[in-house]
């Protein structure tokens, strides 16, 4: 078993009485797809914002690569490596989809203190855009404003952004949201080949996608990880079925 | 605001080599909150063109909103456009400072029917610059020369934290031999005196000397008035003037305030004024109007005597102050600026309007305390 | 529809046309109010790339619009009246050379925008446009009493501040220098909207948690916006100043940082010449209304309100059929 | 300084913080139900002002004035609030800002148009006027005692009005959640109006009961609506109660700084400067209170966490 790419140990958040995390400790390893699922009202998205630095938490560590990110901001955990994509696009809706791609890119090379030179004319970094688009398959519609996209469309301009940063590994916080089947199935192939350029924290309640796609599954309830195991041991585990259905009779 | 009025054309017609035309630009406060003054101001200046019956004379009137760069523009284009020869109207102190330096170095005549900030009078002072109202500190040491004859012996003064405030606050005390119970600067524009009030109750003054001019002094006579606190008040002319006094109704009745003119000073030029004002506009003329109509009068008298072409002429001309104004005598002093008497005066009630009456004589042939630093 | 570029080109075009006719004419007062329309949509391009691009609303601009005309009037009143101004530690001597001048303006409003930045972008939305707001009423109620500098009164300067090279006393020269400096400026945002740091600085407004994500700091990014912006609004106050050889507090008003805002709504927000439209219809209503009434603001009121309801995006708006960015 | 004064100095705060609040609760109500920035609610305190001060002129009634100032308030408020306000819902707040500055330029300069540039007459009724003797001998005028008496019950009512009432009820949901008054089967553009011209009758009662001790003039708005904006800032916009703890914050800093911060600066410095240096700190006092509540907490005191 090799070292994690990104790892919890213990993380906990409160909102005054409410505790929507719980002493959570989840790791992800190279090449895998890791998917946390539970009820509404479980935390993930607290675990998400936990992982990602939007959130402070009130204890616990969160790790990408073995160092210790706790304590950094956002945008320090992302030049870290962590790739993220959000439940609620968060595009800049007014600009195209190629200038919305070329944000990573500056934000990967840390290029945004240039203030003279035109960016979009700069062919190292529109290349490294165009690849992105190319890998998500929207080539063509890089000149297309986001708010013209499709649900579908705006989550592979999503994923585009995120790949732009050549993360270490990535976070997608519901990425089947809003699509209907035919996406869910195209996104699902997609994100099934992404596993090979980093391992995938996915947050999702398609449960056909999360079947098809995780190799590992952690189940939270509560704001605490019940289980986490292989698609069979969650399908077969007892406490699962009692989280979701209600205690057996 | 544009207005460019051709006093009496019809006189035009008649063949009477007249001098060279003159023009004169009127830059005023017309509107938004201090209008009242600036209105007052022209009103007075156009009856004594009106009343010359010249044709000569073309005023062009323009509103200066109060600001300061709205007013230099407008000086501006007065010189670059419409090529005055003559400049006047302003009302404000800070408006002055920001016009007249500027237009009297160009060569302009300015002619100030209110404002007389103190370094205009003293080191600033320019040959072309005329003041026919009166230096800042006039009124407030004419207080401070009252309170002595009514011999108040420790005041308690206030005036907004301003640069005419503090000339207001050093006036008094030049004059004024007793001692000061307290000295208070108050916000400009502020609207509520309570405080003040409060101090004024706490102190052990024997007078209250105030200038708040325009609604700062309408919110402070009320609220003074509804206070139980009945010490004497003293202030300038600026807070008890025909304008405003109808809105400070009883509470100003019987409070004594300084003025270097009032309507029943006794002399026919004065009489014809008040009347004739109150014919054509219908409403008691101020005191603003007052210095509008002699401005008008000493710009009139200056051109019947010399071509406003020859500027050398045209300055002694207006230097002499030859004409009838409705204070009486009329003199200029070294630096331009009036040597005149002011008065006490009491506000009384006349039928149903509030105006002023005067009472006595608070400094005779009065100068100002900065004519010794002009050299000009 | 006309394209944004051909009406950016009708503007430039216009601007220098005005005052070159006035000068065949001799009207010398039209060129001193193009000079006034030009410095004004300086002061608003600095404040449209906080406000359009960075989405910033600022109305406290009149700040370093202030403080560029105090920087211009306190090194002049030194200079004029030959004493020394003492800054504690050294004593220097006043200066009445422009570009001086406008280094120190620019300097010192670029310092300003960065302390009021950086503890005002702590705050969004409405809570911005007033803590901003309450910045500004600070130094205007501190210029008022200030009676070193004039206090109310201001100070007059009582020859123009000079320039190599130029009679800046000649209106048409003044000009060519604001127009200058104008140029400058709209080349700079134009620059600065197609570099990497307009597009960050662009995407920071409408989702700061996508830019925070791709590693890059969005409150620095605001920052920096706003002390470019401080610096030129700066630069335009002290120009502003030596057009009316005047300064005062009245330059620290929230009127004067609500009218620039106005300018930029009038013109289209975020769009390069929004400003420049703004400035020049806006002193051309000033004159024009002002000459017809009495009670021209009430036309101007009416006038804003049209411009507000049916012209969304502004003139730019209206004449290119495209919405501006949200603000 | 004796306790007599500072006491009848805090009475003076209180009295200036409650006619703030009156202002700022009109403002905070309208920004919380329908996130509106209105820059002319000083026009409707102008415009209570002058109708209070008209109606006293010609009936002599100082009730009749009141009535007449929240009569004319309340209508000049529905009545934007239906041909202009209804359209910028939506809009940016830019907009909204650009169109209600464009209302204060009419009102202003339409006022002055109707009733001319001098400053109205409105005094305060004869069995109102004078002071009374406070336990403690301090001297105190009634007539501001009754102020605070009117903004403490018309706070009172607010509270009553959001709290217990069917239309406050709705209010509260409109603050949270459009689609679900709407979803209710409340009207929602007349539920607006309404609010729109409550908030606009608190300003002009205030305009009103402030005329009579100040001047009703063209322009005497904007100073209190700056101050207003203050005050719901650091109360927290939408919070009735924040405007309420703002209001009297702001109100006391604003009165004790002008008393003692001149006093404070003449322990160290030559009398003249310090009272002008005082009085100068103590005109910046709201704002800098503002900017430090900001800077703690930055969305005010009682505003929802973002």
């Amino acid at each position: 078993m090799s070292d994690p790419v990104l790892a919890t140990h213990g993380l906990m958040k409160s909102f005054g009485a409410l505790v929507a995390t719980d002493d959570v400790s989840i790791d992800l390893r190279p090449g895998e797809i890791h998917a946390i699922i539970g009820p509404n009202g479980a935390g993930k998205s607290t675990l998400i914002s936990q992982i990602s630095g939007g959130l402070a938490s009130d204890a616990g560590r969160v790790e990408i690569m073995g160092q210790d990110v706790t304590a950094l901001s956002t945008a320090a955990r992302a030049r870290a490596g962590l790739g993220r994509t959000f439940q609620i696009s968060a595009l800049a809706m007014e600009d195209t989809v190629f200038e919305n791609v070329l944000l990573g890119v500056i934000g990967a090379t840390a290029g945004a203190w240039a203030m003279f030179s035109p960016v979009a004319r700069n062919r190292a970094l529109a290349e490294r855009a165009m690849a992105a688009l190319d890998q998500v398959g929207l080539a063509n519609a890089k000149d297309t404003r986001c708010a013209d996209l499709s649900h579908g469309q705006r989550r592979q301009v999503e994923v585009a952004v995120a790949l732009t940063l050549a993360p270490k590994a990535f976070v997608m916080d519901e990425p089947m949201a809003g699509l209907g089947a035919e996406g869910s199935k195209a996104l699902t192939g997609f994100l099934d080949g992404l596993r090979s350029e980093a391992p995938i924290l996915l947050v999702e309640h398609d449960m056909d996608a999360v079947f098809a796609l995780a190799d590992r599954i952690s189940v939270l309830v509560n704001g605490q990880v019940i289980v986490t195991g292989t698609v069979a041991e969650i399908r077969s585990s007892d406490a699962v079925r009692e989280a979701y259905l209600g205690a057996a009779p | 605001m544009k207005n460019t009025i051709l006093a009496s054309a019809a006189a035009a017609l008649l063949a009477a080599p007249a001098l060279a035309e003159v023009k004169v630009g009127m830059i005023t406060t017309l509107s938004g909150g201090g209008a009242g003054l600036g209105i007052d101001v022209r009103d007075g200046f156009m009856l004594a063109i009106q009343q010359s019956g010249r044709d000569d004379i073309e005023v062009v009137i323009e509103d200066d909103q109060r600001k300061p760069d709205i007013a230099v523009q407008l000086a501006d284009k007065m010189v670059q456009a419409e090529k005055v020869d003559v400049l006047t109207g302003i009302i404000w102190s800070n408006l002055a400072m920001a016009v007249v330096p500027s237009v009297t170095a160009q060569g302009k005549f300015y002619l100030s029917p209110n404002a007389g900030p103190s370094p205009l009078a003293g080191q600033g002072c320019h040959p072309n610059y005329f003041n026919v109202a009166w230096q800042n500190d006039n009124l407030h040491e004419a207080a401070g020369a009252y309170a002595n004859t009514a011999s108040y012996g420790n005041s308690f003064i206030l005036a907004p934290n301003y640069p005419a405030g503090t000339d207001a606050l050093t006036g008094y005390k030049r004059t004024f031999e007793g001692g000061i119970a307290s000295e208070v600067y108050t916000q400009l524009g502020q609207t509520d005196y309570a405080a003040e009030i409060a101090q004024i109750r706490a102190s052990d003054a024997d007078s209250v000397y105030f200038f708040l001019p325009g609604g700062m002094g309408i919110s402070f006579l009320k609220q003074y008035a509804d206070s139980g606190v009945d010490l004497p008040i003293v202030g300038p002319a600026f807070s008890f003037d025909q304008g405003i006094l109808q809105a400070v109704g009883d509470a100003a009745l019987g409070v004594v305030n300084t003025s270097q003119w009032n309507k029943d000073i006794d002399n026919p030029t004065n009489a014809a004024f008040v009347e004739s004002f109150q014919e054509a506009y219908g409403r008691l003329p101020s005191l603003y109007a007052s210095q509008g109509f002699d401005t008008a009068n000493l710009l009139i008298s200056a051109i019947e005597a010399a071509d406003v072409t020859d500027a050398d002429a045209f300055r002694d001309a207006l230097r002499a102050a030859n004409f009838d104004s409705t204070r009486g005598d009329f003199a200029f002093g070294p630096n331009h600026h009036p040597v005149q008497t002011i008065y006490a005066r009491e506000v009384i009630k006349e039928g149903d309007v509030f105006t002023n009456k005067i009472i006595g004589t608070a400094l005779e042939n009065h100068s100002d305390a900065y004519a010794a630093d002009c050299k000009m | 529809m006309i394209p944004e570029r051909a009406i950016n080109a009708a503007v430039i075009c216009g601007l220098l046309a005005v005052p070159i006719w006035a000068v065949m004419a001799d009207e010398i007062f039209t060129i001193t109010l193009t000079t006034r329309a030009v410095i004004l949509a300086l002061a608003a391009v600095g404040l449209n790339i906080a406000l359009g691009i960075g989405g910033l609303v600022s109305f406290g601009h009149a700040v370093f619009f202030g403080l560029g005309g105090y920087a211009m009037g306190i090194l002049a009143f030194h200079a004029q009246t030959f004493t020394p101004l003492d800054l504690g530690l050294v004593s220097v001597n006043g200066t009445k050379s422009m570009p001086v001048i406008w280094v120190v303006a620019t300097a010192v409003s670029a310092l300003a925008a960065w302390v009021i930045g950086l503890l005002s972008l702590r705050t969004t939305g409405v809570y911005f446009i007033m803590i901003t707001l309450a910045f500004g009423q600070m130094f205007f109620y501190f210029t008022i009493s200030w009676s070193a500098y004039g206090g109310e009164d201001g100070m007059s300067i009582y020859v123009r501040n000079g320039f190599p090279g130029l009679n800046t006393l000649v209106p048409i020269q003044f000009f060519g220098l604001c127009f200058a400096a104008l140029c400058l400026a709209l080349l700079l945002q134009w620059r600065l909207r197609g570099s990497a740091f307009g597009l960050a600085l662009n995407a920071a407004r409408q989702t700061p948690e996508r830019v925070e994500t791709v590693g890059l700091n969005p409150m620095r990014l605001k920052l920096l916006a706003f002390v470019i912006s401080g610096a030129i609004t700066g630069l335009a106050g002290a120009l502003f100043a030596d057009l009316n050889r005047f300064v005062s507090p009245t330059m620290f008003s929230w009127q004067l940082s609500g009218e620039l805002i106005i300018l930029i709504i009038i013109g289209g927000v975020g769009r390069l010449m929004g400003p420049v439209i703004g400035a020049a219809i806006f002193v051309a209503l000033e004159h024009w209304l002002g000459g017809l009434t009495d009670f021209w603001h009430v036309w101007l009121g009416a006038i804003l309100l049209l411009i507000v309801l049916f012209g969304r995006g502004g003139v730019i708006g209206l004449l290119t059929g495209k919405a501006g960015p949200h603000v | 300084m004796s306790t007599v004064l500072i006491i009848e100095q805090v009475l003076n705060g209180l009295q200036f913080g409650v006619m703030l609040f009156l202002m700022a609760a009109g403002l905070t109500l309208i920004f919380g139900v329908m996130g509106l920035i209105n820059l002319a609610h000083g026009s409707l305190y102008m415009v209570g002002a002058f109708a209070a001060a008209w109606v006293a002129g010609a009936t002599g009634s100082f009730l009749l004035a009141l009535a007449a100032a929240l009569a004319a308030a309340a209508a000049a408020g529905a009545l934007i609030e239906v041909l202009v306000i209804r359209r910028l819902y939506k809009a940016a707040h830019l907009d909204q800002v650009l169109a209600t500055f464009a209302l204060i330029l009419i009102f202003s300069e339409g006022t002055r148009y109707v009733f001319g540039s001098f400053p109205l007459f409105l005094d305060i009724p004869a069995y109102l006027s004078g002071p009374v003797t406070l336990p403690g001998g301090i001297q105190y005028p009634f007539y501001r005692l009754v102020l605070i008496g009117v903004g403490c019950v018309v706070a009172l009512g607010l509270w009553w009005l959001t709290a217990r009432t069917r239309v406050g009820i709705q209010i509260r949901a409109g603050e949270n959640d459009r689609e679900m008054i709407a979803a209710l089967g409340v009207d929602i553009s007349k539920l607006y109006t309404l609010v729109f011209a409550i908030g606009a009758a608190l300003a002009g009662l205030a305009g009103a009961l402030v005329g009579a001790i100040q001047s009703v003039q063209v322009g005497m708005g904007e100073p209190v609506l700056i101050l207003a904006f203050v005050v719901i800032v650091i109360g927290g916009i939408g919070s009735i109660r924040g405007a309420f703890i703002g209001a009297l914050l702001v109100g006391l800093t604003d009165t004790l700084g002008g008393i003692f911060l001149p006093e404070l600066f003449k322990l160290f410095m030559e009398s003249g400067a310090a009272t002008q240096t005082g009085s100068a700190l103590a005109a910046m006092a709201a704002y800098i209170l503002m900017g430090i509540v900001l800077i703690w907490r930055p969305t005010g005191l009682f505003g929802a966490r973002s």
